[in-house]
């Protein structure tokens, strides 16, 4: 289908449905997608840049800032990236408060994404609930490390303050009320029929595509690879309590849900798991101003994927390059694929499904492919394209 | 390895450094040849004044492989990947726009990426060494 | 729909906050605050603080070892503090804390820089 | 028309009436879907919030009308009014207070048919002149939406017009003075509801106006008093089919009336007619909150494959039963 401005849609960049400013150009046949022109870079604050003129403990607080879902990971692949470069061996009792707090991350991510899943489907009970019960995860974040979203929390040598004493009692109770109400949903999901037309065999995505265009986190699992880096490659404390990877087999929107849902219980049992067997120790040791020369490669999995950090020290105090590709960079050309085919009705819960963290992505962004540039059209334009489009392929046919 | 280069081993990822035309060669050799299936995570780019290093980052399992080629900063050209990898057209592009390495076979490469519209086409690419963010500042005003 | 009925009739979770007072917990970062006597000017916060906070301000002189030394406390801009708490950390004297006060906003910038330090030795 | 009729088709049981109706209505709709969200809902406006909706009305009409350049003035003026004006003529013909209402003709069954078939023309009229692309796009959907829910809806209006024999909506309230046709036709009063969902495009039916694809669909372009009265006559239909609901299959007012003084019986009776349409308006509350919002192609093949032959088959078994 040639492009061809009458029959382009805007998707974005400002829309009531995005929660962040990207721009999706569909052309559309009639209502069904033909071809997806993401164009994004919004809102691209150039971190990389930045973070050459700070030195590592400012770069730190920089990084979290990059995503207000995820930053925890950032925090930790940063930290843990320089502790390569330093050989750092930093006390397993931080080890374990970092997978702590970072389980409860995944959390809140996969219950914000779930939450969003609903609003799109034009479900609002189902996101005003989940929200609600992610108000617990928040909460018990915000006791234990000060802030809710930028935990700040996680410094070169380790964690900064050990947990409240008294976080045990409220930690057990909050995780096990996720965990009933991650079963209510997972029974709500699959049996609310409404729901579930707008979400089974959407976006089907399958294992070709994926060795293709190398997604990763859920977006890979749902098609039956079971690709984890806390297992793969386990950093924090995730060598001694081992996740186990869940994957479903048929790669729509519906089984992404229950995936979701799976991951978050999983995450529950970590928590626990985790807060049972902390040893006691130190949680810092004190850590040097300025890195030795080198380069180091770190990658941890954030809630959307493997989240990959490139760290270059010229052996100062200042950093010489840091390169950071997230997940929804890697999973972009996936979900455009997804889209592929579908209606307009679907475009939202289709670009959910990769779970877009478009702060994120936006250090790097690409550019619509096609040629032609600006394009002003009217609404009787569109309308006449379509009618005399459907009377020319009546004719036809 | 069949393609000439230096590997070197730190921690748990190797790096094999190459030269700029054996580069695809060498991707390719990684994700036809070897068993496991290779992730491409990334391409890293740097400048390091001379020239400017390029990382192909590969991650298969617990380690990560990574080809390290040069390119010249007077004419930094390189054939794409994108037959090979298409996922790495974004990475391509990223690379291209922060430090200007001009990748072959990209449709991208004509377009102006992530940098914003009124960003002066005379002034070098953010990432590289002698762009200097006040000058370019004052240069967008002048526009 | 029977989970709807049983939500209806439950407390509905909303924070009264604006009424109310507001539930902060007890590690939460909010406005810096320096308690003077302790600070010796030693400068290590400006060093490290990430948003560029902090900024040394010659105060007086101070005689050492025969030498005269510039006597220098820290001006804090709240405006553009993220209350990371890294100066809190960093500072050896425990002149610095974090508080649970988190309704900054005023009508005049210069209202949030905190030169507190200054007075005291002058 | 003395003056006494008029005040009564404009003040009581009529014209203010029925907006004041609307008025709660709508800060029900949102107070009691709040609450089974666990959220407080309308808080501050008047007592629990109830005076909210009207401050909405008045902000809006205070604020400044943006007219789209390509936008068919003339339509776009004076098509809310108009729009407006469909359910509120359609309330004349209810009996509230008494078992007679202000306005009786015989066909009068199909006036109201044609007024429901008169506000959808209207919105599609509205959204088309509003020529913006979301406008254009939500009007596929909304006469999608109307061709496959009318059908169903006619259906079901018809059967109680059967049972009672008569084709005006007074007819059939007297005829159901001692049982009510709920009991003789449940199918075609589900499928009304169903309808009146369809129609007012509340959950899961709201795919004319979907917020999340296309802005705020065929209402995307209007702003101050033009969005003022089209809300508003959102919600007055809202009452109007509940109220209509109410009168062909709950029997209207009529119920066990104690005394004979014709004063005290209005008003017992005005109470019953109240008491059955907030029991139907919490219905629809409950339905709107629990779905979700199924796609265009879903809601017609929903109506045209099981509500459409239900109701022939209701209507079979009444004309059998009759």
């Amino acid at each position: 289908m040639q492009y061809s401005p009458e029959n382009m849609v805007p998707f974005g960049p400002v829309h009531p449905a995005l929660k962040e400013p990207e721009y999706f150009k569909l052309i559309l046949e009639g209502e069904k997608i033909v071809e997806v022109i993401p164009r994004i870079g919004y809102v691209h604050r150039g971190i990389e840049r930045a973070a050459q003129d700070r030195t590592w403990i400012k770069n730190v607080y920089l990084f979290e800032r990059i995503c207000g879902i995820c930053s925890f990971a950032h925090s930790i692949a940063y930290t843990q990236a320089i502790e390569n470069l330093l050989q750092f061996e930093i006390p397993r009792r931080a080890r374990y408060i970092r997978l702590i707090i970072a389980e409860l991350e995944r959390i809140h991510s996969h219950l914000l994404w779930l939450g969003l899943v609903g609003y799109w489907t034009g479900f609002d009970t189902l996101f005003m609930w989940i929200w609600k019960d992610r108000e617990h995860v928040l909460d018990l974040v915000e006791t234990i490390t000060g802030n809710r979203i930028h935990k700040s929390y996680s410094t070169i040598s380790g964690v900064r303050r050990d947990l409240p004493d008294n976080i045990g009692e409220p930690l057990r109770k909050e995780m096990k009320y996720i965990e009933e109400r991650s079963e209510y949903y997972k029974s709500l999901v699959s049996s609310e029929e409404t729901l579930v037309i707008r979400t089974r065999g959407i976006g089907r995505i399958n294992q070709d595509i994926v060795r293709k265009l190398c997604p990763v986190g859920p977006l890979l699992r749902c098609t039956g690879i079971a690709r984890d880096v806390r297992v793969e490659d386990p950093y924090a404390a995730y060598d001694e309590i081992i996740p186990d990877v869940k994957t479903s087999n048929d790669g729509d929107i519906a089984s992404l849900l229950l995936l979701r849902i799976e991951e978050v219980k999983e995450s529950c049992r970590l928590v626990l798991e985790a807060f049972e067997k902390i040893p006691s120790g130190p949680v810092k040791l004190t850590a040097p101003r300025s890195v030795p020369k080198g380069e180091a490669i770190f990658h941890v999995e954030a809630p959307r994927g493997e989240l990959f950090y490139f760290v270059r020290s010229p052996g100062g105090t200042i950093p010489d390059r840091v390169k950071i590709r997230t997940p929804t960079m890697a999973n972009l050309l996936t979900a455009t694929e997804m889209l592929k085919g579908h209606t307009l009705a679907d475009v939202p819960v289709v670009l959910t499904g990769m779970d877009p963290c478009f702060g994120c992505m936006d250090r790097v962004s690409i550019v619509e492919l096609d040629k032609s540039k600006q394009w002003a059209i009217r609404g009787e334009e569109l309308r006449q394209f379509g009618i005399d489009w459907y009377k020319q392929r009546r004719s036809k046919t | 390895m069949k393609v000439g280069g230096m590997i070197s081993k730190f921690r748990k990822s190797t790096v094999i450094t190459v030269s700029p035309d054996h580069a695809k060669e060498t991707c390719q050799l990684i994700v036809t040849e070897l068993p496991e299936f290779y992730h491409l995570s990334t391409i890293t780019g740097v400048d390091d004044d001379p020239s400017i290093t390029l990382y192909y980052h590969f991650w298969q399992g617990g380690d990560f492989l990574s080809v390290k080629t040069g390119v010249p900063k007077t004419n930094p050209v390189i054939p794409s990947l994108i037959d090979v990898l298409p996922s790495a057209i974004l990475y391509e592009a990223e690379v291209k726009d922060l430090l200007g390495v001009i990748f072959q076979g990209n449709p991208l490469m004509d377009r102006r990426l992530l940098l914003p519209d009124n960003y002066p086409l005379e002034a070098p690419p953010p990432l590289r060494k002698e762009a200097d963010p006040e000058k370019i500042r004052k240069m967008m005003e002048l526009e | 729909m029977g989970e709807m009925f049983r939500t209806a009739f439950q407390r509905p979770v909303t924070k009264d906050y604006p009424f109310g007072a507001p539930q902060v917990a007890e590690r939460f970062r909010g406005k810096l605050d320096i308690d003077p006597v302790k600070c010796t000017g030693c400068g290590v916060c400006e060093a490290v603080c990430p948003a560029t906070v902090i900024t040394m301000i010659p105060v007086g002189k101070r005689k050492v070892a025969g030498r005269e030394i510039e006597n220098k406390r820290p001006v804090f801009d709240l405006y553009t503090c993220i209350s990371c708490g890294q100066c809190v950390d960093d500072c050896r004297f425990g002149a610095l804390w974090l508080t649970h006060e988190f309704e900054l906003a005023t009508t005049d910038k210069n209202s949030l820089v905190m030169n507190k330090a200054l007075k005291v030795v002058v | 028309m003395n003056a006494l009729q008029i005040a009564e088709i404009l003040l009581f049981p009529g014209l203010t009436f029925f907006v004041w109706l609307a008025f709660v209505f709508d800060w029900l709709d949102r107070k009691t879907s709040a609450r089974m969200q666990g959220r407080v809902g309308p808080l501050l406006a008047g007592p629990h919030g109830i005076l909210q909706p009207v401050a909405d009305f008045f902000k809006l009409t205070s604020k400044e009308e943006i007219i789209p350049e390509y936008a068919d003035k003339f339509v776009f003026l004076w098509g809310p009014p108009l729009f407006f004006a469909a359910p509120a003529v359609g309330t004349i013909f209810l009996p509230v207070a008494g078992l007679n209402a202000l306005v009786f003709d015989p066909y009068d069954l199909l006036f109201i048919l044609f007024l429901l078939a008169f506000s959808t023309l209207m919105a599609a009229m509205l959204g088309y002149a509003s020529a913006g692309r979301y406008s254009t796009i939500a009007i596929g959907r909304l006469v999608v939406q109307y061709t496959s829910f009318e059908v169903p809806l006619i259906i079901s209006i018809i059967t109680p017009a059967v049972l009672a024999g008569s084709l005006s909506v007074e007819g059939i309230v007297v005829a159901q003075s001692h049982y009510w046709y709920i009991l003789f036709a449940p199918i075609s009063f589900a499928v009304f509801i169903i309808a009146t969902l369809a129609e007012l495009e509340k959950p899961p039916f709201d795919i004319p106006s979907a917020k999340t694809e296309i802005v705020a669909g065929w209402m995307t372009e209007f702003s101050a008093r033009s969005l003022a009265y089209v809300k508003l006559t959102k919600n007055l239909s809202y009452v109007f089919l509940s109220a209509l609901a109410v009168s062909l299959f709950l029997g209207g007012p009529s119920g066990p009336v104690l005394t004979q003084a014709s004063t005290l019986q209005n008003l017992l009776y005005l109470i019953y007619f109240l008491v059955k349409l907030f029991a139907v308006g919490f219905g629809i509350f409950a339905i709107r909150t629990s779905l979700a919002r199924i796609r265009i192609e879903q809601a017609a093949s929903l109506f045209w494959t099981i509500l459409t032959p239900l109701s022939l088959l209701q209507l079979g078994i009444v004309i059998f039963l009759r």
